[in-house]
C-alpha cells in the first residue's frame, strides 16, 4: 500500500497541518510516511502546500507527482493540481470559496463548505480539519478516526490541548459530508 | 523503537546537541532557519551557546573561535550563506579545526530561489574558498541518515582535524519522517586529546604546547611543510570514510547514480521499474568527498552493465566524479534539471530505457 | 463633495485607513470577501469625507483614490 | 473633478507581495512620490533614476519601482548604490534596506558609504525583525521582544541592547543627514516624506550621504493585526528609537 | 615594435584601461596590491574611476553596481580576498553581468602565505561560489599574454553576459618582461547594444525596457528557463573560446600538460630534454574554462604518447580535468607541490623519463 | 640591584619583526604587561588568556603574546575572540587590529561585537595606513595624506573625511568603554597601559565591551624615520583623533 | 646607581629611546653596527641617569633593561 | 645564450632595483629578459631578491634555480644561495658587511667592498650600483656599459635624473674592483 497526498491552499489555511495531522496519524498505525511542505515567498497569502506519503515499505521520493487524494482549499491551487490526481483518485474541494467544479470525470469529487461546517461547529478556525474530516469520510483506506484523534491531540501538545474538542467536532461534522 | 515525527532542520540540530555540539553560530536562510530557531530554544536548556552572529562571515569565525577551544561547534547555513563562509571554510581547514558545517542547498547561481536544489556540490567537494583543501562531506538523503552521520561527524572531525560539511538540501530540511533520535553522548574538551586547542596555556608550561590556532605558514617550506600534514589526513580520510549504498546493483542492467534526496526520486524509480521486470539499480555516495570511486567503478565494470546515468537537481556536477571514476570504462549520460526543479520519476525512467534499449 | 473610491481587488483589508480617518468614513466589510479572500475597506459615511486623504496615505497597497469636485 | 490622491506613476502597476499593513507599502509610496515631485518639478531627469532593492521582504522592490532597479545581495546595496553611483554619477541612487539587511549583515557597506560620503539616499526600514525569513531576531530588535530565536525574549546580558543605527551614523564624518521617522500617523507619514524628498535633494546636490530611517511594523510576525501593530510600534519602538532628525550638515 | 619593461600586475592594469575599463574596485592583498596602486594613479588621468573599497565582499558587490550600468568595470584580488568574492561572483554570473576579476592566486589554505601558487584552480573553474555558473576563466603564462587576452576579455565578457576571470598567479604579477602595449581603445556605452543595463529609464518607456539587473527568480518554473539561458551562453563559451598552446607535441612520447607560469618551467624542460634527444611536449590550456578537452584527447591520443605527466602547484586540480579530457586513454600521472613551491626543471625532467621509460 | 624595567613574561623571547621604532612593539608591551599585572595581582588565572591576532603587521602577534593565541581571517578578529570567549566565558579574551583590519574590512565584526557588549578587549592600533600590504590608504589615513592607493593625496571630496570608530563605537549601546590613547611620549605610554588595564578589569567583571584605540606609528609607510613619525603623529593625527575617554559606563 | 643596559641585538637602531631621555643618556651609535645592519642605542652618558624608565617604555623592541642598586 | 642572475640580499639594499638594471639594459640590447622578485614578510629587514634571465631566446620559466651569477649583499644570501650557482659561475660577494669566504672552488669569485666604494666615489646609498660594476667588470659576457647606462637612466626616469651622474660613478668604481 502507497498512498499519495496533497494538501493545498494559500498560507494560513493550515494545509501543512493537517498533513502533519495525517502524517502522524498514519505513523501512529505503523506506516512509513513522509511530510513535505511546499512554499511560495510571501509571508501571508501566498501558497503554501504539503505532500504527504503514506506507505507500508520505505518511503523512497517525499514528492508526489501525482497524488492519490487532493485537498484543494482554493481556486489557484485546485487549478494547479486537479490534472495531476491519478485516475481513480480523490479531490476534495473546499466549495466555500471555490465556486468551480472539478472538470474531470475519472476521479470521485467531494465538495465541502468547509467555512459554514466550522462556523457550526462553532470552531471557525477549523475549516481545515473539517476539510480533512470530508476527505477521510470519502476516502476508506485512509486511517482510523481514532488514530487521527490521537494524532490531533499529540500534534496540539499540552499548549493546545484545549482545541483538541473543537477539532474533534470539526472532523466528525466533515465526516458527515461524505457520508 | 521510539519513533518520533520531526522536520528534518530539527532533528538534525538535536542531532548534533545530541552529539555534544555546545555552541551554534549562524544567520537566518530559508530554507534552513528552522535550523538555528530550534537551536535558539534548545541551547539555553543543555546550557549551550546559540548566537545569532551579524552575518555568516563573522558566524564561521566565531565558529573558528569557539572551535579553537576544543569545544564542539556547529554552524548551519544555504547556498549564498555558504558562498560567504568560504575564506573561513579554508581558515578552518588550514587551521585544521573540527567543527561541522552544514549546507542546505537551494536554488541558484546569485539569490536564486529557496527551493531545494543540488547546484553547491562543487563547492562542497572540490574547494570554494582557497588553497588546497577538503571537507569530509556527506550527503545525506533521509533524516535519519542525517541523524545518523551527525552522530559520528564530530569525531570524524576531530578524528583528521578537519570540517565536516553536510550538503543536505532543501528536502531533507523541510520535510518530516519518522525518526529515532539517539540518546544524548556525554561530551567534554579533554585538553590532553586535544594539545593544539585553546585550553589554558600557563607562562611556565611547555611552551610547545601554547594553543596557537593559524593558518598563516609564511614561507614556503613551512608552508609546503605544513600543506603535507593535511594531505596526510586527506589520504586518511579517503582510505578510511568512503561512505556508499548499493541499492539492487548486484544484476542491474543500468546503474544510477545520484546523491541526497535525488536518490530517493531514484530509488522509486528503480523500484517501479524492477516490478515492471527493469533491471536497474541505485549507486548513492553517501560521502561525496572522499568519493567513492573504487565502489563505484567496481559497481559500474560489471559486464552486464550496459551504462551509467547519472541524475542530479543541477547542470551535471557529481557527473565529473563519476566519470572520473569509471574512467571511461562505461557509457556513462546525464540527466538533470537545473536551478531547482526536481527531475520526476517519469522522466528518469525514460533516460533509463534509453540506456537499456542501446539509444 | 469628496468621493473616495477603494480599489477592492487590490485591498488587503488591513484596516489602517479606517484607524487613519479622522471623520470614520470608512470600516472594513464585515461580510464581503474580495478575491484574495480579505474583508475590504469600504465607505461607510461618505458625506462625513473632508477630502484630507489622511486615509490614501496611509493605505499601505496604494488602493484609495480621492477625488474633489 | 479634482485628484487629491492619486497612485503615482513612479510605481508599476504591480500589486504589492507584503502582508496587509505592512508599513513597507507607504513607504515605498512615499519614495516613489519623493521622485516624482522632484522630476516634475525639473530638479531630476526623468531617466536618471536607480534604485537598489535589499534581500528582505523588500527584496521585489524592483517590481515596483518605476525606473531602473538593482536588486543587490543581503547587505550589500550601499556597495551596489556606489558602483552605480560612480559609473552614472548624473543619477539620482537610493537604497531601500531593511534591518537585517542594513543594520546587520551590511554593517560594514553602510558605514563605509557613510564613510566616503557617497552621494546616495538609504531608506532604512527599521521593523525590529527580520521580517522575510519568517521573525527572527535583528540587532534592532528591542530589549525582552520575543522572536523565532530570541524565544525567551531579546536578552541584553547575552547578546545587547539593540543598536541605534542612526545615532551611529551621525557620528561618521562623511554622514551628511540623517533623520529618523514613522509612518504611524498621518502628520508622521507627511514629515517621513518631507525627510525623503529632502534628502534627495541634497544627493542632487552633490552633498554626501543621506539616510532616513523609517520605524516600521511586521505585523505578521510580530503576531499583531495591522492596528495593533502601529500601537505597538508607539508604544514601544518609538521611545526606544527616538524620531527626529540626527544630522543635518545642511541645516548647520 | 616598441617594447616596455613592465610589472605584471602593471601591465595588466594598463592593459585594462586601454581595453576600456573606466571602473575598477578593489582591496589590496599581495601579491596584486600593485594594481590597484597602479589603478589609483592612472584612472583619474583618464577619467575613470579608482575607489577602494573597505573590504572584497564591497568590491565584488560595487562591480555589480557598475557593471549594471554597462560600464566596462574590473575588480582584483588574491586568494583569500577571492574566497570573500563568491557569494558576488555568484550573484555576478546570475545577473549575466559582464566584468573582469582578477585572482592573483598564492599559497594557501586559509592565510597561507603571499608567494605564487595554483591552489585555486577548483574555486574558479567549477565554480567557489553557489550554483551552476561558469566563469571564462583565462590562464595566461606571460605578462604579454595576459595584456592580449585582457584586450579581448571585455568584449567576450559582453558577449556572453558572463564575468571573466584572470586566473593569474604571483609570479605573472610579480615578474617584469618586456611588452607590447596595445593603443586604447575607443569604449562607450551602448544603450542600444546593451538592453539590460541601467541606462536611464524613463516613465512612459517600455516597461520591458527597464533595466533590471537580478539573479532572483522565486519559482521554480522562472529559475529553470533562467538556468537554461545561462546554459545557452555557456555552451556557446564552450563551442567558441576554448584556448590552448601545443608546444612542440606532434612527436612527443611525453605530454605534459601545466597552466600558467608552470607551463613556462615545462616549456624550459621541453627545450632542455629536446636537445637530449627526448621527445617531450607540453598542452597548456589558456582557457581553464572552459576547458579544451576535445583539443588535449586528440594531442594524447596519437600512438606514439606513453603517458601524460600533468604538472601542477597544488595536489592536482587541473589533474581532474585532464582525466576527464584523457578518459582512461592513456596513462596520466601528476607531479607538483604543495603550497607554494614551483618545481624545478630537474624534478619534472625525472618524472617525464620515469613515464618515458616505463616505469 | 633592584629592577626597575624588565621585559615582561607575558611576552614570549621572540624578537618582534617589526620595522625600527614601529610603535606596535610599544603597544604589544603594554598588552604583555597588563595581563601580567593582573596575574600578580590574582585577578586572573594564569592559563586563562586568550589572544586574537588579525592580518595586519601585527599578524604574528601569537608569535609575541605568551598565552594562548589565535591567528584570525582579516577583520574577523572580533568574530574569533566572540567564539572563543563564548566558549570559555572565564577567559580574558583580547583582539589586536589595525586600522585597516578593524575600520574597513572588519567594520560590521567590531560593530556588533560591541552592539552585543561582548566581553572583550579590543587593542585597536590606528597607525593611518595599511602598514603591512605597503602603505595603502585607510579609511583612518588624513585627508590630504599621500599613500599608495591615494597617490596624489587623500581626497575628501572622491572619498570622504577618515573615519572615528571610537567615537561611533561609543554610540553603540552595547560598548562599554572606549578611550584613544597614544604612545608618543612618556605620560601616555603611561596612560595608554592604564586604560588597558582598566579595560580588561572591566572584561573581567564581565562589564561589556571595551576598546582601546591607541595612535601608532608607521615610520616606513609614512616616508619618515622613527622620530619624524612621533613628531608627525602628534602635530597630525592627536588633532584630528583627540585623545580621551569617549565612552566609560564604569565612570558614569 | 641606576644600570641602563641595552640589548644590542635586539635594538634597532630608532633611536626613540633616545628622544624619550629627559636626561640625554643615550644615543645612536654613529659607528658601530649590529648584526641586524642597524647602529645600535648605546648609553653616552650614564651618571645622568634618573631611572626614570622612559626609555625602557618607549623601546618599541623592549630591548632596555634599568636595575637599581 | 641564455644567462640565469640572483641578486640577493635584504630589504633596502638596492637588489631588486639593479636586476632591472640588467633587465632593463639586456632588453635594450635587443635580448629577451625576465626580471622576478622575492620577498620576506617584513617590510624592513627582511630578505628581498630577484631572479633576471637573460637569453635569445623566449624566456621559459622566469625562476632561476642554479644561476650563473649571484650577487650576495649580505650573509644569509651567501648561505642560502652559494651552492646553487652553476659550477664556473660567478659570485659577487659584498665584502662590507659578509666576513666570510666562498666555500666552492669551482666558481669565480669576487670580492667587493661596496660600501667602501660607494663612500669614495659619495654616493652613499650608491653600494647596490657599485657591486653591479664589479660583476660586469667580472662578467665578460654581459651587457656593454653604454646599455647599462641607459637602462640606469631610463629606470631612474626624470624625477631622479640628478642621481645618474653618481650612479655612473660607483658603477665605474665597482668595475675597477675585479679588473
Ligand atoms: C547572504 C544571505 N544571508 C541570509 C539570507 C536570508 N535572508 C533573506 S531576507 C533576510 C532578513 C531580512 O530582514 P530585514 O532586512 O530586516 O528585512 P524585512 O524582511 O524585515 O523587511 C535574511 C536573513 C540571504 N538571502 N542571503
Ligand atoms: C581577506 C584579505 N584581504 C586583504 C588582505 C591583505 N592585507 C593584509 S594586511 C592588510 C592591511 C593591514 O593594515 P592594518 O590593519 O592597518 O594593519 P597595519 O599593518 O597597519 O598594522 C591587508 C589589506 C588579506 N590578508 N586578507
Ligand atoms: S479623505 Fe480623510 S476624511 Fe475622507 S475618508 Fe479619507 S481620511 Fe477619512
Ligand atoms: S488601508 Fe488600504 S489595504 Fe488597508 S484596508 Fe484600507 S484600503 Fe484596504
Ligand atoms: S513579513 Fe513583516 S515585513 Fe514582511 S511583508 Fe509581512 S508584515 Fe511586512
Ligand atoms: S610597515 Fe609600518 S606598521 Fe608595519 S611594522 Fe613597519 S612601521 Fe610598523
Ligand atoms: S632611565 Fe630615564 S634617565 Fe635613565 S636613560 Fe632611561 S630615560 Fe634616560
Ligand atoms: S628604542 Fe630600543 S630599539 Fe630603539 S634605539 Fe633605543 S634601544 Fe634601540
Ligand atoms: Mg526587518
Ligand atoms: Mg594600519
Amino acid at each position: 500500500m502507497k498512498k499519495q497526498y496533497v494538501f493545498a491552499g494559500f498560507g494560513g489555511q493550515g494545509m501543512l497541518l493537517i498533513g502533519k495531522f495525517v502524517a502522524m496519524a498514519n505513523m501512529l498505525d505503523g506506516k512509513h510516511v513522509s511530510w513535505l511542505p511546499s512554499y511560495g515567498p510571501e509571508m501571508r497569502g501566498g501558497t503554501a502546500n504539503c505532500s504527504v506519503i503514506v506507505s507500508d515499505e520505505e518511503v523512497g521520493s517525499p514528492m508526489v507527482d501525482n497524488a492519490d487524494v487532493l485537498i484543494a482549499m482554493n481556486l489557484p491551487s485546485l487549478d494547479k493540481f486537479e490534472h495531476t490526481v491519478k485516475p481513480g483518485g480523490l479531490i476534495v474541494v473546499n466549495s466555500s470559496i471555490i465556486d468551480r467544479k472539478v472538470e474531470r470525470d475519472d476521479v470521485k469529487v467531494v465538495y465541502c463548505d468547509a467555512a459554514r461546517i466550522a462556523d457550526e461547529v462553532k470552531n471557525p478556525k477549523g475549516a481545515n480539519v473539517a476539510i480533512l474530516g470530508a476527505m477521510m469520510g470519502a476516502d476508506d483506506a485512509s486511517v482510523s478516526l481514532d488514530k487521527m484523534v490521537e494524532a490531533i491531540r499529540i500534534e496540539l501538545g499540552e499548549r493546545k490541548a484545549r482545541f483538541l474538542e473543537g477539532n474533534k467536532a470539526a472532523l466528525l461534522a466533515g465526516m458527515e459530508v461524505s457520508k | 523503537m521510539a519513533l518520533t515525527l520531526m522536520k528534518g532542520s530539527e532533528a538534525i540540530a538535536e542531532a548534533a546537541i545530541r552529539a555534544g555540539a555546545r555552541f551554534f553560530f549562524g544567520y537566518p536562510i530559508t530554507p534552513q532557519t528552522e535550523i538555528p530557531e530550534y537551536m535558539s530554544a534548545r541551547m539555553p536548556e543543555v546550557g549551550g551557546c546559540f548566537l545569532q552572529a551579524e552575518s555568516e562571515v563573522a558566524a564561521i569565525n566565531m565558529v573558528y573561535g569557539a572551535a579553537g577551544t576544543g569545544a564542539r561547534v556547529i554552524t548551519s547555513s544555504s547556498s549564498p550563506g555558504v558562498s560567504l563562509k568560504q575564506e573561513g571554510i579554508s581558515y578552518c581547514a588550514g587551521a585544521q579545526l573540527p567543527c561541522v558545517i552544514l549546507n542546505v542547498m537551494r536554488g541558484g547561481p546569485g539569490l536564486g530561489n529557496i527551493q531545494a536544489s543540488q547546484g553547491d556540490y562543487f563547492q562542497g567537494t572540490k574547494g570554494g574558498g582557497n588553497g588546497d583543501y577538503h571537507l569530509l562531506t556527506y550527503a545525506p538523503s533521509s533524516v535519519q541518515e542525517a541523524i545518523d552521520i551527525m552522530m559520528f561527524a564530530f569525531d570524524k572531525a576531530e578524528k583528521y582535524r578537519m570540517p565536516v560539511l553536510f550538503l543536505a538540501d532543501g528536502i531533507i530540511a523541510q520535510m518530516m519522517e519518522p525518526v529515532e533520535m539517539p540518546e544524548m553522548v556525554d561530551f567534554k574538551v579533554d585538553p590532553e586529546k586535544k594539545p593544539w586547542a585553546c585550553t589554558g596555556w600557563k607562562p611556565g608550561d611547555d611552551p610547545a604546547k601554547r594553543g596557537v590556532i593559524n593558518s598563516i605558514y609564511i614561507d614556503t617550506e613551512s608552508l609546503t611543510v605544513h600543506n603535507a600534514e593535511l594531505q596526510k589526513s586527506y589520504k586518511a580520510a579517503r582510505e578510511n570514510e568512503q561512505m556508499w549504498e548499493c541499492y539492487k546493483t548486484d544484476d542491474a542492467e543500468v546503474i544510477v547514480t545520484a546523491f541526497g534526496t535525488v536518490a530517493r526520486v531514484v530509488k522509486t524509480v528503480v523500484d517501479e521499474m524492477r516490478a515492471e521486470g527493469v533491471k536497474v539499480g541505485l549507486f548513492r555516495p553517501i560521502t561525496v568527498w572522499p568519493f567513492p570511486y573504487d565502489a563505484l567503478r567496481e559497481t559500474t565494470v560489471r559486464d552486464q552493465v550496459k551504462g551509467v546515468l547519472d541524475v542530479e537537481v543541477n547542470e551535471g556536477q557529481m557527473l565529473e566524479d563519476v566519470k572520473l571514476a569509471i574512467n571511461g570504462g562505461k557509457d556513462v549520460r546525464f540527466f538533470g534539471h537545473l536551478g531547482s526543479q526536481f527531475p520526476t520519476t517519469d522522466e528518469i525512467k525514460a533516460e533509463i530505457l534509453k540506456i537499456k534499449e542501446g539509444k | 463633495m469628496v468621493k473616495v473610491t477603494i480599489d477592492e481587488l487590490i485591498c488587503k483589508g488591513c484596516g489602517l485607513c479606517a484607524r487613519a480617518c479622522p471623520k470614520a468614513v470608512l470600516a472594513l466589510s464585515k461580510t464581503r470577501l474580495n478575491a484574495k479572500g480579505y474583508h475590504p475597506a469600504e465607505v461607510v459615511a461618505p458625506e462625513a469625507c473632508i477630502g484630507c486623504a489622511s486615509c490614501a496615505r496611509t493605505c499601505p497597497d496604494v488602493a484609495i483614490r480621492i477625488e474633489r469636485d | 473633478m479634482s485628484v487629491v490622491f492619486e497612485r503615482t506613476k513612479l510605481l508599476t502597476d504591480k500589486q504589492f507581495h507584503y502582508c496587509p499593513g505592512c508599513n513597507h507599502g507607504i513607504i515605498h509610496r512615499l519614495v516613489a512620490e519623493s521622485i516624482d515631485e522632484l522630476i516634475q518639478e525639473g530638479k531630476l531627469e526623468a531617466g536618471n533614476v536607480m534604485g537598489v532593492a535589499p534581500v528582505g521582504c523588500s527584496v521585489f522592490a524592483y517590481d515596483y519601482f518605476n525606473c531602473d532597479m538593482y536588486e543587490a545581495a543581503h547587505g550589500r546595496a550601499p556597495a551596489v548604490a556606489t558602483g552605480a553611483k560612480r559609473a552614472r554619477p548624473g543619477t539620482l541612487v537610493f537604497t531601500y534596506q531593511g534591518d537585517g539587511d542594513l543594520a546587520s549583515i551590511g554593517t560594514a557597506e553602510i558605514v563605509h558609504a557613510a564613510h566616503r560620503g557617497e552621494k546616495i539616499v538609504t531608506i532604512f526600514v527599521n521593523n525590529a525583525i527580520y521580517g522575510m525569513t519568517g521573525g527572527q531576531m535583528a540587532p534592532t530588535t528591542l530589549v525582552g521582544q520575543k522572536t523565532t530565536t530570541s524565544p525567551y525574549g531579546r536578552d541584553e546580558a547575552w547578546c545587547g541592547a539593540p543598536i541605534k543605527v542612526s545615532e551611529m551614523l551621525a557620528e561618521v564624518p562623511g554622514s551628511y543627514y540623517i533623520e529618523r521617522c514613522a509612518v504611524n500617523n498621518n502628520a508622521n507619514i507627511l514629515k517621513t516624506k518631507k525627510a525623503i524628498k529632502k534628502a534627495m535633494q541634497y544627493e542632487l546636490e552633490g552633498k554626501g550621504f543621506c539616510m532616513i530611517e523609517v520605524l516600521s511594523t511586521c505585523p505578521t510576525n510580530w503576531g499583531l493585526n495591522p492596528v495593533e501593530a502601529m500601537k505597538w510600534l508607539e508604544d514601544n519602538m518609538i521611545p526606544y528609537y527616538p524620531l527626529g532628525v540626527k544630522k543635518d550638515k545642511g541645516a548647520e
